[in-house]
């Protein structure tokens, strides 16, 4: 356990020091730190509507203006953050459970059921993630659980797929052969020795989704199937403006920015991720995990 | 060809639980489409009445095998609520929608291939991070926003260069090609810079890789620049695996096709669908998603083969799935 | 005139790996460049060619014939990669174009640089693969069909097709069992000399070394530690460093030959990405 | 991806980067081959982007001009297209619901015995005349001669007196507002004998919907797609969901002659693009235009007219009347108080006109009834106060709506309501479900609906309707009205009926939606009022200038 703690601030400390990684980690601790203050607190109460000041420029009261009903911008864009983080962490979560349970299924030593699985992933990944929602969103209603199942199920697939070939290099490798000749368990040797070889693969992939689920919010959300209404979320900021982009263009320019810049950085929090947890790029994990061994001619790859 | 074979298999298998899968899911949701004919001015015999003209009120086990034993011989049946035959409304709509997601995806290709190996050749901390930055910004805007600026941008009477019809699609359909294709040039163009960026970066990625291998090593010492090996073996090498990507892209576009169906009036597949679930028009919604599925099924079976094809070391290989890492 | 290399610096990423080396290379003289892993070898060979990636910093001065290779544009580069010089590569499994067949591989050099019909280009391919000892259906073969010395052949028909002035090889052994290594050595050595093309000659392996070159160029950590006959330095070297070098190739030799054995079995059963293949090396 | 020199860094020998030239000669030791070195080319890429460039602004220009709004020369068009929001599925007029199908096939396409004119007024169509006999149970219809239907058959009383039979008969939409039907026979082939059981003082108004329209009983269509009637226009194509194309009835009988060759009527989903097409020209007319949108065209008069018309929309926030909570009449009245129309109206663009009642201004028995129940949160706050709820002990409730109407109202009656303690819960759903949960199964406590009907105070007289609404005085006022053979006296038992229902507060009236409708100046003839119910277009005509 210390030795993850370690780890973690190793990568993290890395992280920080490049300039490609020190972005994502301001941007994202900015996106927590402002879901926890909009739990207790909004420039304007959130609720709040006023029909004789709808579309307000920006000014002192309404930092960002107002939109049609005449609530408070900036303070739905503060309280949309949490929305969207709790639609990331849980897709995240769904995904990463869903993609070990694939994982664990397609490298299994069951070979009919390791063949099945594969033949079942290469199927399903086909099938849209907005195909998923639309179905589950009719006895559902529109819900947060519809976009965090849709896209939890989809990306999960995809994790499988990509994490597959490094967790088949494990599951084949002598440790996992010795450790099954003692009579280790699956389970045990599943998370004690291939969880560990597909974690950085995993991490990657699942902050790229992270990504794509705040991007399928806005667009679920538009189409009626993604966060209910009266929820702040970035996609219900941006749904709801955005057909008056042409009269007031400056009050749909923030959603769509906000969502932007979250993207940016849970994509480039991934890029960072991968080089700080690669002991190839990153020298630091090399000297932490005390090995020297340099690569042969210093251009492997 | 057992590869082939074993495929094809699974294809049918799948279809066949999609269908099952689709019809008990819609048939145990809330509201039915005799409610949405009668709307909210009838009494509920009306409402009695439609349901048992529809057939709606047999168990739904026949209702199933009925809409089996059609599906056999190739009818998907009529839509309850427009009375027109499925497959043709399907084909109507497709005829929209298919055009669009290949032409956002040919802008795709255009956008992310020739940009994915600049990436690639770019000499330089600063041209590099340029890239990236572009690779990365453009797959973080959303559909609809970025659609939005583009009607800002281009949309014929609203736009700063208003050249371009921002909705709708010709009455005429594809009778008058060059009308039916400048109206899907906008929303092409607002599908493909997003999946042209995740291209994008998947080129530079795929490519980076094979850029410090043997293979373009290789090339180079038998006399090529960088730029040319990168191109023509590069490229190359990194097809099979791009050719799997595109077609998961395929698939998943059509989420942003869908929301940029809507913002530009396009009565696709993806209105339609939307419009569907929500008059609860099962037949037509079963029918849609049946043939979305098969399509996308298809098309990744048609990947798979593809890569196969592509990759001489696979195609010699049989059982292939075990290889196919 | 051959090869003149003085000063020769090579940095990644702001890190000086080779420190200013000189060697030259007469016409028609067979040299060997020899290091332990890591000692910037395979950096030299590739800078000579202009084959490092463009964030590699090199400095001071390759002469090829008279023209100078660092800072010269990459398009004059490829103009005598393949034609003035031939590359042999380590693990020709690696190099070689997977999607290709063989005889477009071998082709390859011939197609981009001379004016030549297409019936002359696959006499010329068909004559050089019986050249190397490879029979002539190989050439609609891909390289994933054959075995490694079969492909180390395929590698050394590709450099060697055009007849160049300058052969480069970079440790074309070190993948093969220790029987076909000297095969390929004997081979690319008669080539070389029936041609009267020079050669650069990169290895650990001082074994080799004797059979494939006449002088050699000892380097360690960047730095050329000894030059002289390959004879005399293997019989007693000077300084201390090679003779560290001399005693660890020869005990890793041995090592290397059989793993390199063991990974063509393998290769053989289940013909898998290279890159796999170099992670699970890795792992192990 | 030009080549650039440099590729190394740079050089730090002496040796001046020339290209060297040397090697090149005598490259190989075949000399069989030096012979044949291939002279290395450049591509021309300069030439390249330029044909590039080329490619692209041709295209652009054909594209530029595909695309110029077709400017003809000034003069009266013979096709104008214009752009409404609620798209019918199918065309069959007789089983589907929907406003959408009465506006464009009504007056159209299918005529009836009567029709409505722009102040919701009867007046005749098939039949030229009528006339009631004094108990009010016989209505005698004459017909106009000449009439047929678009394929050539004749219409006569024969084929009125099927489609009334027909309807009654099979039960088909609407048929219930038929009250007191009795028989319906044909005295001779121009004239019809309508017979009630008892007195209908609805009659002829219902006979101007949907029951009124008179079928060729000899043709046989596909009632879903295609439509035959004897209206002015025919259906020449329809796609669901989209669009359909009027076209001139060449066999049309009467006096309402298309004054327009063709009319295109497309369907927008989606308000920004509805206003697009009206900005780019695609179509000429748009009805409605969301007010907050309709400013870029209010500001350019001269190109553009935009103008609100009234109608029958009545947006009902409906209060279940078995609610566990709602069944309470102080809460009901509580909320009425609570709500601030102004503000909401303000926030929609200020178009829409205030209600207090049940029945809007167009309608039979309207009276101004808005100040029953003012805004006054005070007021609100007693009555919460009384029912032993208020902001430190808030009362939950649910409000379900269609996501037609999108999600601002349901934010803002939410907002209102939380300041005296109600804290509503909205579930914007489909309108299926809500069909489901609210109007079927009456399962809610707050349903909010936009009923754009006219003449539909039967809602309130029916215990049975989905606002569990009961009050027996109502229903015997209402009977009383339908029974009234006198106008007058008609709407006074209406006005008294609508006034004891709003005191009741059963639902709130948020507002009397009024539509705006823009066009591009030069159109002619488009309906401003009532233009969501019927939209008759014989009279429309596009003079460009």
């Amino acid at each position: 356990m210390k030795a993850a703690i370690g780890y973690a601030a190793t990568v993290l400390r890395s992280m920080w020091r490049h300039a490609g990684g020190r972005f994502p980690l301001v941007v994202l601790g900015l996106w927590a730190a402002i879901s926890v203050v909009s739990l207790f607190w909004t420039p304007q109460p959130l609720m709040r509507t006023d029909g004789y000041h709808t579309w307000q420029s920006p000014s002192a009261e309404h930092w960002l203006g107002t939109d049609g009903t005449g609530a408070d911008v900036f303070s739905w864009l503060m309280a949309g953050s949490r929305t969207d983080l709790l639609i990331v962490i849980l897709t995240v979560l769904v995904a990463a459970a869903l993609g070990l349970l694939f994982v664990a299924a397609m490298v299994s030593r069951h070979t009919a059921l390791a063949g099945a699985s594969v033949v079942v992933v290469d199927a399903l990944i086909s099938i849209p993630t907005v195909l998923i929602a639309l179905v589950l969103a009719v006895p559902m209603g529109a819900s947060i659980a519809v976009i965090v199942i849709a896209c939890g199920f989809g990306y999960g697939l995809n994790l499988a797929r990509v994490a597959r070939p490094q967790a088949l290099l494990a599951a084949q490798s002598d440790y996992v052969e010795s450790a099954v000749s003692n009579g280790a368990s699956g389970a045990y040797v599943f998370f004690r020795h291939i969880v560990p070889n597909i974690l950085p693969v995993m991490l990657v992939q699942l902050s790229l989704s992270a990504g794509t689920a705040v991007l399928a919010e806005s667009g679920l959300t538009y189409l009626g199937v993604g966060v209910p209404s009266g929820t702040p979320s970035w996609g219900h900021s941006l749904a709801t403006t955005v057909r008056f982009i042409t009269v007031y263009p400056l009050t749909v320019l923030w959603p769509g920015l906000v969502v932007t810049v979250a993207v940016v950085a849970l994509n480039l929090f991934g890029d960072a991720l991968r080089d700080a947890i690669d002991p190839v790029t990153n020298p630091e994990l090399r000297r932490a995990a005390g090995a020297t061994r340099m690569e042969e001619d210093g251009h492997g790859r | 060809m057992r590869f082939v074979l074993r495929r094809l298999l699974l294809f049918v298998v799948a279809l066949l639980a999609i269908s099952v899968a689709v019809f008990a899911m819609l048939r145990v949701l809330p509201g039915d489409v005799a409610a949405v004919m009668a709307g909210v001015n009838s009494p509920p015999e009306r409402v009695a009445q439609l349901r048992a003209e529809l057939g709606l009120d047999r168990p739904l086990a026949v209702q199933y095998l009925d809409w089996c034993a059609n599906l056999l011989h190739g009818d998907l049946g009529a839509s309850m609520l427009t009375g027109r035959s499925v497959s043709e409304q399907v084909g109507v709509r497709a005829s929209i929608t298919f055009p669009l997601i290949t032409l956002g995806l040919l802008v795709a290709l255009v956008i992310g291939i020739p940009l994915g190996c600049a990436a690639t050749l770019a000499r330089g901390h600063r041209a590099r991070a340029a890239y990236r930055l572009v690779s990365i910004v453009g797959g973080a805007i959303p559909a609809l926003w970025s659609g939005m600026l583009l009607i800002l941008l281009f949309g014929r009477g609203v736009g700063l260069i208003g050249v371009l019809p921002s909705q709708g699609f010709p009455a005429a359909g594809w009778g008058a090609p060059v009308q039916a294709l400048t109206s899907l040039v906008l929303p092409a163009l607002s599908v493909g810079i997003i999946v042209g960026a995740g291209l994008m970066r998947y080129t530079r990625s795929a490519l980076g890789e094979l850029a410090a291998s043997g293979y373009i090593e290789m090339a180079m010492s038998c006399g090529m620049t960088r730029t040319q090996a990168v191109r023509q073996v590069g490229l190359r090498l990194a097809m099979p695996q791009m050719v799997s990507v595109v077609g998961l892209t395929f698939a998943e576009m059509i989420t942003g096709v869908m929301v940029i169906e809507n913002l530009f009036a396009l009565p696709g597949l993806g209105t339609g669908l939307v419009t569907d679930v929500g008059n609860r028009d099962l037949i037509a919604v079963q029918g849609e998603l049946f043939m979305l599925a098969a399509f996308f099924l298809l098309i990744g079976l048609l990947v798979d083969l593809a890569h196969r094809a592509l990759d001489p070391r696979l195609k010699a290989s049989i059982g292939g799935n075990e290889v196919s890492a | 005139m051959g090869v003149d290399i003085r000063d020769l610096r090579i940095a990644i990423g702001g890190k000086e790996i080779v420190h200013g080396v000189d060697l030259s290379i007469g016409d028609g003289e067979r040299v060997g460049l020899i290091g332990a892993s890591g000692s910037g070898k395979s950096m030299i060979a590739r800078a000579m060619l202009g084959l490092l990636p463009p964030d590699v910093m090199v400095t001071g001065s390759v002469m090829l014939s008279g023209a100078e290779v660092i800072g010269a544009a990459d398009r004059t580069l490829a103009d005598l990669r393949g034609r003035y010089t031939g590359m042999v590569f380590q693990n020709p499994g690696a190099s070689l174009n997977p999607v290709l067949p063989v005889g477009r591989q071998v082709e390859l050099p011939l197609r981009l640089h001379y004016d030549l019909t297409r019936s002359e280009r696959v006499e010329r391919v068909n004559a050089m693969l019986a050249k190397v000892g490879l029979p002539a259906d190989v050439a609609a073969k891909f390289p994933h069909e054959l075995s490694g010395g079969q492909r180390q052949r395929v590698g050394i028909a590709t450099a060697l097709i055009t007849s160049p002035r300058l052969i480069v090889a970079d440790e074309p052994t070190t993948a093969l069992d220790s029987i076909t290594q000297r095969q390929i050595v004997d081979l690319l050595v008669s080539l070389v000399d029936e041609a009267g093309a020079s050669m650069l000659f990169i290895t650990h392996d001082f074994s080799v070394l004797t059979r494939a070159t006449t002088r050699c160029v000892v380097l360690d950590e960047g730095s050329v530690v000894e030059t002289g006959e390959t004879a005399t330095m293997l019989a007693a070297p000077q300084d201390e460093r090679t003779a560290r070098l001399v005693r660890a190739a020869r005990t890793l030799t041995l090592r290397v030959s059989r793993e390199g054995a063991d990974r063509e079995t393998d290769r053989g059963a289940a013909p898998s990405d290279d890159a796999t293949a170099d992670e699970h090396e890795g792992e192990a | 991806m030009a080549e650039q020199p440099g590729a190394h860094g740079r050089t730090g020998a002496t040796s001046s980067p020339t290209a060297p030239a040397s090697p090149t000669n005598e490259a190989s030791t075949d000399a069989s081959l030096n012979a044949r070195v291939k002279t290395p080319h450049r591509r021309p890429w300069a030439w390249i982007a330029v044909a590039a460039v080329a490619v692209v602004a041709v295209v652009i220009g054909i594209i530029a001009i595909v695309n110029r709004p077709a400017t003809q020369q000034a003069g009266r068009r013979d096709t104008v297209t214009i752009g409404l929001k609620l798209a019918p599925t199918n065309l069959d007029i007789r089983n589907q619901s929907g406003s959408a199908l009465d506006q464009i096939l009504i007056g159209n396409v299918y005529e009836g015995l009567v029709a409505r004119d722009e102040n919701n007024q009867v007046v005749p169509a098939l039949a030229a005349s009528w006339e009631e006999s004094a108990d009010g149970l016989t209505y005698t219809f004459h017909l106009n001669e000449g009439m047929s239907f678009s394929n050539g058959d004749e219409l006569n009383a024969d084929d009125v007196v099927w489609s009334i039979q027909e309807l009654v008969g099979k039960q088909y939409h609407d048929a219930s507002s038929l009250t007191n039907f009795g028989s319906i026979t044909a005295v001779d082939p121009n004239t019809v004998e309508l017979r009630l059981s008892a007195p209908n003082s609805n009659l002829l108004w219902t006979l101007a919907g949907r029951c009124g329209l008179v079928f060729d009983q000899d043709a046989e269509y596909d009632m879903k797609t295609e439509a035959i009637g004897s209206g002015p226009y025919l259906v020449s194509e329809f796609r669901a969901n989209d669009s359909i194309t009027l076209k001139a009835n060449p066999n049309y009988w009467g006096e309402h002659r298309a004054a327009t060759e063709t009319v295109v009527v497309r369907y927008f989903t989606d308000d920004n693009a509805a206003v697009n097409a009206l900005a780019s020209g695609d179509v000429q007319v748009l009805a409605p235009i969301s007010e907050n949108l309709a400013g870029q065209f209010a500001d350019d008069p001269d190109h553009y007219t935009v103008q609100a018309g009234d109608g029958t929309d009545k947006y009902v926030l409906a209060f279940n009347g078995a609610g566990e909570h709602t069944s309470d009449p102080r809460i009901r009245q509580a909320i009425r108080y609570a709500i601030d129309h102004e503000e909401l109206i303000a926030s929609r663009g200020g178009a829409d006109a205030p209600l207090g009642g049940p029945i809007p201004s167009l309608d039979p028995g309207y009276e101004d009834l808005t100040d029953l129940y003012p805004h006054d949160v005070d007021k609100a706050l007693e009555l919460m106060a009384e029912a032993g709820y208020g902001p430190d002990n808030p009362l939950t409730l649910r409000l379900e709506y269609s996501n037609t109407y999108g999600t601002d109202l349901g934010d803002q009656l939410r907002s209102q309501l939380a300041q005296i303690g109600i804290d509503l819960q909205v579930e914007v759903v489909e309108f299926s479900t809500w069909l489901q949960d609210v109007y079927t199964n009456k399962d809610y406590d707050l349903s909010l609906v936009d009923h754009n009907e006219s003449h539909d105070f039967y809602q309130w007289a029916d215990p049975e309707y989905y606002y569990n609404y009961d009050n027996p005085e109502v229903q015997s006022l209402y009977a009383q009205a339908l029974a009234a053979t006198d106008d007058a006296a008609r709407d006074d038992l209406l006005r008294q009926a609508a006034r004891m229902v709003s005191e009741d507060a059963p639902a709130d009236w948020l507002f009397n939606y009024r539509i705006t409708t823009a066009w591009v100046n030069g159109v002619e003839g488009f309906p401003v009022n009532l233009n969501q119910t019927q939209l008759p277009l014989w009279n429309l005509a596009y003079e460009s200038e």
